[in-house]
């Protein structure tokens, strides 16, 4: 049962911020509301006001700039899904949308909700931190970029103030030789272990190298030692195994939380073992035109 | 005091005119205000697919949706499947493949699926079973309701399309359905 | 859900032990503290506004002082219902200061268990909720020990582990 | 489909797949259920929950929510002063509101009727309430432990429905009760036992997640009630209602229109009650309809510990059976000590045992209530008798199917003294399962194959009562008071009356679940329905054609030639003439009925005990993924040995989907608690079987004519989960060298398993080790 609201159906930002405003603070952005009216619906959260940001065109849409993609954040998961953009620019992400959730939620929820939510069992953060996208956030004050891992403080909660606005996630294309790729194992309806990788492939070693992991600690996390003990080596899949090795051996020193998809150590071992396919992927996307 | 949203929508093909609070979901119009009470709400969460619904073509979850979204939108659910009382052609399988049981979750199993056969008319298999994962059934073990899918796929193929090796159960509904329109 | 930590302090422990034992003074490192007011002796009672997750809500809470044997053993036991949910929040929580240096290392340990709605957010919201509030009441200490003068140490108050024991003065 | 049938032949419609009678309303969307009855007036119920486990409760204020405009009544057990307030049909220890104190997070306190749910919902949260918390114990070893909370001060009173003879003792404050199954001479069984196995066997609380959550409407007129209910039993709902409110039986009329599926979690009483007192207090009708978050809070299915000790000879013949089953029942009996009961009676399984001896503890715990689920006790403890006869095989070096061939049952052979004879040739039935999963050839590399078998004394008590009413153009209205719950009982009834009276289906009309109009039967579970409720309406049928052909006599042949009966009416020299014309012209005008009786209670064919073996023989092949511990079920075979499967698209419908949901059960289905919270109450975290788990399927109906109900059938529907998580815990240990005891076999406990497998190999030497193959 969603409790009683009052919606207010803004046209642009500057209406959104007033009708945020005018509340004194007891209100929520509403997008696809794929999470937000769950969570009203459990008990957890009741606001007077939702402010529905679904009419503000400039949210919505996907474009290719010079330096990427640029995603309006109320984008359904859908639209990313099917983007001839996305699919060309960020395939792994086109990927990743299709296994989000369910049909119906992809067809209603949003990216930029998604991110806004900051569940810590969700797909997108995981492979967008690696890929070191952006996102924007608009506020009565201003206007700011922030990084993934800037932006996502920890779970169900982020850098976003109440009256700001998430509005935009901003993709760098790839470069040349870079391949980017994500990897998940669900048991239950979220992911249990999700790993992404990017990397770029220059003279047949690899030549940079990111490797995040998500839904098996508090927050997506660059894991450093593992990008690091990929760099320099043979860019094929058996050269790489040593490396990989290597690299899941890092998950070691990542503070894994236990929840009902098991115990820290088997969530890691699932990261790890997630490490080895990702790495493939990204290498195929990398070497695919070389 | 409750606000309440003037909003237009077509259900089915017909233009309806309702005051709706915010708070009020699809599920809730579709099934307190106008009588279409075939949606069914189980989880309430999004992940059983009972309240199906498709707004614009696309599946929703209707305990989810908030019925002032649907403003300016065709919504379509589990009673406007047949037309003139003949059953459509999925319906028609799910009554020759026994794809039901219970019965509740089968409206928003058709209605899924239906969405599945307009985006993708010829799925194969694995593409129903992937399509249909979203949505649960604790009664049948879902092989009739894949198998029903496919009748209807492989008819919509030619009784020997792509995915023949299939539908071991095409022939039979091409049979049972032949005179019913096409699919 | 078991928390453990260490908060390093650069004062002595005689001055993080009256700041710690006191709840009126502790609370005011508390984020989101409301109001606190003392029952009897050894027990306190307040609210808290916090988020937790989706959740912002009050949490009602009472906490009683079982054991404050300075320097290495402090029992605080603190149960709260929020208003969200109504679900109650049970925290036992041990704590122990260890001196080196003309500084002082303050150890944690508490076990916390929640009965309700809110435990179905799960360990992981339910720990960087407890994290995020350890981390100010740690930055909270150091900010107000860290300059200050340690007070005399004959005024360090200490009970022992049985009710009938001295209570600490409350100022 | 595979069908095997050496039955004799059977009048039509029986033995066709005709489609089903729900189907047009079900696929339209117009099927009505539950929650879809509307009344004028309708009001609308939502329950304020304990948060605690265990607690007295010491102070309520509803003025608040009183005060919240938009509210009809809030109503604690305070408010109740004229309602009985205590129900259960076995025993009366569950309070349908609280009373003074709470013994489960989520137990219901109290109760808002409002105009609607939304504004009810706000209300709830107008509701103070003050708790002080008790200790409380999860887990039946925990609570039969000398310090242990007590949950009920005082024992709850023995009821009449509790489905078997003696009498429940308490032998612990936690005891709900206690069944021992035993006979032989145990002693001299291990005396002379060549291999002793001894084992742990885990089997967790499951949510039966009937799609359709409990619901009631509720309607109070001239001091009668009556209840529309998502609720399996009319009649035993009937019953508490009558105690609850001190009304006659036929004061009360309770309507269950289609049921959202059930598999027992909808047998007895749920919401009823409750509904009902509200309803009362609100002076309007009142619907609850629960969200499935409280409908896992209502009702679970009983987890398992099983301590099992088995002797077996050189040969793999068993010697003798012992151990100890705890139930864990959580805070009330609800049908606990039935399933009690009937885990000791089925851990023996359908095999030779001299001498037995099993005791079986239904253990409260500070969780939600525990009670019927499909399979009723057997899954719990199919899973550690049958991993046993595995364990056996491999550690005699006897292939498992040998193995079981040895030990099975032969037809009429009784399991114990007293018991029915087995009503099933199961050896035959194991070699069809193995023909299918082709035994005979190995499985791939990571593969494994099993086969399991259970055997469960289904059928409940053989109480059911049908009225047929042969109208005067000759149709037929039938009145049967088992539930259509979807298993397809609106269609195989009409079948069986069709045949009997010897008319088009077409021509049978059902009327089912509604006690103001349908004569009594017992229940709708244990598979009960074709077999008894089929014999009720074959004897419904044949009073009223023996007194159609005698009105015939007397009406239409007085004097005359011989009136003979044949198939839907009586030949009368040349002239053939249908029940119409017979109703017709004993009345003498266009009018008139005709009202056959049949009643069915423990005699005759029925008198035995139970009045049909249930079978459950599957066969799967299972992958193991090394790497993250996922087990899949690649292929299942399902065996159903039904007797004479009345209509067999639904007979398979049912073995299909027992099986999966046995598969759901073995392999994620678990509610866990922690700190007196169910932590994973919703379907986002308690996950079940979806379109991508479904295996290859293969699927035998096996039609000997065995069975004691209509045509020799008997019972299914459930047989087909009983032996699923033993099949895939063997299939598993063929697979990967893992011995899973522990249910549900999640990824993690597999990969645990696993590794210690390894480690254990290292430690041996053999760091590589070749997996045993099938």
């Amino acid at each position: 049962m969603i409790p009683r609201f009052a919606l207010a159906r803004p046209r642009t930002l500057d209406e959104a911020f007033s009708a945020f405003a005018a509340t004194d603070g007891d209100a929520a952005w509403l997008a696809g509301g794929t999470e937000l009216l769950q969570v009203m619906k459990m008990g957890f959260a009741q606001f007077g006001t939702l402010v529905d940001l679904k009419g503000l065109d400039e949210l919505r849409g996907i474009r290719r700039t010079a330096d990427g993609l640029r995603i309006g954040a109320a984008t359904t998961h859908r639209e990313v899904e099917r983007s001839a953009d996305v699919a060309e620019a960020f395939p792994a992400l086109a990927s990743l949308e299709r296994g989000v959730a369910n049909v119906r939620v992809r067809s209603t929820g949003t990216l930029g909700g998604n991110l806004a939510f900051a569940e810590p069992h969700s797909d997108p953060a995981t492979l967008l931190l690696a890929a070191g996208a952006s996102v924007e956030l608009a506020g009565p004050g201003g206007v700011r970029a922030l990084s993934v891992s800037e932006f996502v403080l920890g779970p169900l909660f982020t850098a976003r103030e109440a009256d700001e606005i998430l509005t935009a996630i901003v993709v760098p294309a790839a470069a040349d030789g870079e391949g980017r790729a994500y990897g998940k194992l669900a048991f239950f309806e979220r992911p249990a272990a999700s790993v992404a990788v990017r990397l770029q492939v220059r003279d047949g070693r690899v030549a940079a190298a990111t490797v995040t992991v998500g839904s098996i600690t508090e927050v997506p996390e660059v894991v450093a030692a593992a990008g690091d003990a990929l760099i320099g080596e043979p860019a094929d899949a058996s050269g790489l195994g040593p490396a990989i090795g290597r690299a899941i051996e890092a998950f070691g020193d990542l503070d894994v939380v236990e929840d009902l998809n098991g115990s820290a150590d088997y969530k890691r071992h699932l990261a790890g073992v997630l490490l080895g396919s990702t790495v493939r992927d990204a290498l195929a996307e990398a070497t695919a035109d070389a | 005091m409750r606000e309440l949203i003037v909003t237009s929508l077509t259900v089915n093909g017909q233009l309806r005119e309702l005051a709706i609070e915010p708070r009020e979901t699809l599920a809730d119009i579709l099934r307190d205000r106008l009588g279409l009470t075939g949606t069914k709400v189980s989880c309430d969460a999004q992940v059983c697919g009972a309240c199906t619904v498709l707004v614009d073509g696309l599946p929703v979850s209707g305990c989810t949706f908030l019925a002032v979204d649907a403003e300016g939108k065709r919504v379509r659910t589990v009673e406007g499947l047949a037309t003139d009382g003949v059953l459509s052609p999925l319906q028609q399988a799910f009554v020759d493949e026994a794809a039901f049981q219970c019965g509740f979750c089968t409206p928003g199993m058709l209605m899924a699926a239906t969405a599945l056969l307009e985006d993708e008319p010829h799925p194969s298999r694995d593409q129903v079973i992937h399509g249909l994962e979203g949505n649960l059934c604790r009664c049948t073990g879902y092989e009739p309701i894949v198998n029903a899918v496919l009748a209807v796929a492989n008819r919509a193929n030619g009784a020997n399309g792509a995915n023949g090796a299939n539908g071991a159960n095409g022939a039979n509904g091409a049979n049972g359905a032949a005179d019913r329109g096409p699919a | 859900m078991k928390l453990t930590g260490r908060i390093a302090i650069q004062a002595p422990p005689e001055a993080v032990w009256a700041l710690i034992v006191n709840p009126i003074s502790l609370a005011r490192c508390m984020p989101g503290v409301q109001d606190i007011r003392q029952v009897d002796e050894r027990t306190f009672e307040g609210t808290i506004s916090a988020a937790v997750g989706p959740i912002d809500g009050n949490f009602v809470f009472r906490s009683v002082l079982t054991t404050a044997e300075f320097p290495d053993h402090l029992v605080v036991a603190v149960e709260g219902t929020d208003s969200v949910t109504k679900s109650r929040l049970e925290m036992d929580v041990q704590a122990s200061l260890a001196a080196h240096d003309g500084a002082t290392d303050l150890d944690y340990r508490a076990e916390v268990k929640v009965k309700g709605r809110l435990a179905i957010l799960g360990e992981m919201v339910l720990r960087a909720t407890a994290g995020m509030m350890i981390g100010e009441v740690a930055r909270c200490l150091r900010s107000q020990l860290e300059t200050g003068e340690p007070p005399d140490p004959a005024s360090v108050p200490s009970i022992a582990g049985d009710p009938g024991a001295v209570a600490p003065p409350i100022e | 489909m595979r069908r095997v049938v050496t039955r004799p032949e059977v009048p039509a419609p029986i033995g066709v797949a005709v489609p089903r009678r729900d189907a047009i309303a079900k696929v339209t969307g117009t099927a009505r259920f539950t929650v879809d009855v509307d009344l004028p007036g309708l009001a609308h119920a939502r329950i304020l929950r304990s948060p605690y486990p265990h607690a007295r409760i010491t102070g309520l204020d509803l003025t608040a929510a009183r005060a919240h405009p938009g509210v009809i009544a809030v109503v604690s057990s305070a408010d109740l002063p004229d309602v009985h307030l205590v129900y259960g049909h076995a025993v009366a220890d569950h309070p349908l509101i609280a009373v003074d104190k709470v013994r489960f997070a989520g137990e219901p306190v109290v109760g808002v009727v409002a105009e609607d749910a939304a504004t009810a919902d706000e209300a709830l949260r107008l509701v103070e309430v003050s708790y002080e918390p008790l200790p409380f114990v999860e887990g039946p070893d925990a609570a039969l432990g000398a310090d242990a909370p007590i949950l009920h001060e005082r024992p709850g009173e023995q009821r009449p429905h509790r489905g078997f003879d003696e009498d429940i003792e308490r032998t612990h404050a936690n005891v709900c009760s206690t069944s021992r199954q035993a006979w032989g001479d145990l002693d001299a069984a291990f005396v002379d036992a060549h291999l002793v196995l001894e084992g742990e066997y885990h089997y967790p609380m499951c949510y039966a997640y009937a799609m359709e959550p409990y619901t009631a409407v509720a309607s109070w007129g001239e001091g009668e009630l009556t209840v529309w209910t998502s609720g399996q039993h009319p009649y035993m709902v009937r019953d508490d209602l009558a105690h609850c409110f001190g009304l006659p039986l036929s004061k009360i009329r309770v309507i269950v229109p289609y049921v959202g599926g059930g598999y027992g979690s909808k047998s007895y009483t749920k919401i009823e009650p409750l509904t009902a007192a509200l309803a009362l207090r609100a002076g309007r009708p009142v619907r609850l309809a629960l969200g499935v978050e409280e409908a896992i809070l209502t009702t679970r299915g009983d987890a398992a510990i099983v301590r099992l000790k088995t002797a077996f000879d050189r040969d793999g013949r068993i010697l003798g059976r012992t151990g100890r089953i705890l139930l864990d029942t959580g805070a009330y009996a609800e049908n606990s000590p039935l399933v009690g009961r009937k885990a000791a009676n089925r851990i023996g399984g359908p095999y030779r045992i001299p001498a037995l001896d099993i005791t079986c503890d239904v253990v409260y715990t500070n969780t939600a209530p525990a009670s019927s689920f499909r399979g009723f006790g057997a899954p719990q403890v199919t899973l550690a008798g049958e991993s046993q006869l595995d364990e056996a095989a491999a550690r005699l070096g006897i292939d498992p199917l040998e193995l079981r061939r040895r030990n099975v049952l032969s037809l009429r052979e009784r399991p114990w003294p007293k018991a029915r004879g087995l009503d099933a040739d199961l050896d035959a039935d194991l070699s069809l399962a193995a023909e299918e999963i082709e035994w005979s050839v190995a499985a791939g590399p990571g593969r494994g194959k099993a086969i399991a078998l259970s055997a469960s004394d289904a059928g409940s008590e053989p109480i059911t009562t049908s009225v047929l009413r042969v109208l005067s153009d000759g149709s037929v209205t039938v009145m049967a008071g088992s539930t259509e719950i979807g298993q397809g009982s609106s269609t195989v009834l009409a079948q069986i009356a069709a045949a009997e009276m010897g008319l088009d289906l077409d021509r049978v009309h059902l009327v089912q679940s509604d006690t103001a109009a349908v004569s009594y039967d017992r229940s709708t579970g244990a598979s009960r329905t074709t077999t008894l409720m089929g014999l009720a309406i074959q004897s419904a049928a044949a009073d009223a054609r023996a007194q159609l052909v005698e009105m015939a006599t007397t009406s239409m042949a007085p004097d005359g030639p011989e009136v003979t009966e044949i198939r839907g009416g009586v030949r009368i020299g040349e002239a053939n003439h249908d029940w119409g014309a017979i109703v017709r012209a004993w009345f003498g005008g266009a009018a008139g009925e005709v009202v056959g009786r049949g009643y069915l209670r423990r005699a005759g064919a029925t008198a035995e005990m139970p009045p049909f073996w249930e079978i459950g023989c599957v066969a799967v092949e299972v992958s193991v993924n090394e790497d993250t511990g996922e087990i899949r079920v690649e292929r299942l075979v399902t065996v159903g040995d039904v007797g004479c499967a009345i209509n067999p698209q639904t007979a398979e419908a049912q073995d299909v989907g027992a099986a999966m949901m046995g598969l759901g059960m073995a392999t994620r289905e678990e509610l866990v608690y922690q700190d007196g919270n169910l932590l994973n109450g919703n379907l986002f975290d308690y996950r079940v079987p979806r379109t991508t788990s479904l295996p290859e399927l293969r699927t035998v109906l096996v039609e000997r004519g065995d069975g004691v109900g209509v045509y020799g059938a008997k019972g299914g529907g459930e047989g087909a989960l009983n032996p699923v998580a033993a099949a895939i815990a063997n299939a598993v240990e063929r697979a990967a060298g893992i011995r899973l005891r522990e249910a549900p076999f999640t990824p993690e406990r597999v990969w645990r398993a696993l590794r210690e497998r390894d480690r254990a190999r290292a430690a041996a030497g053999d760091s590589v080790g070749e997996p045993p193959t099938t």
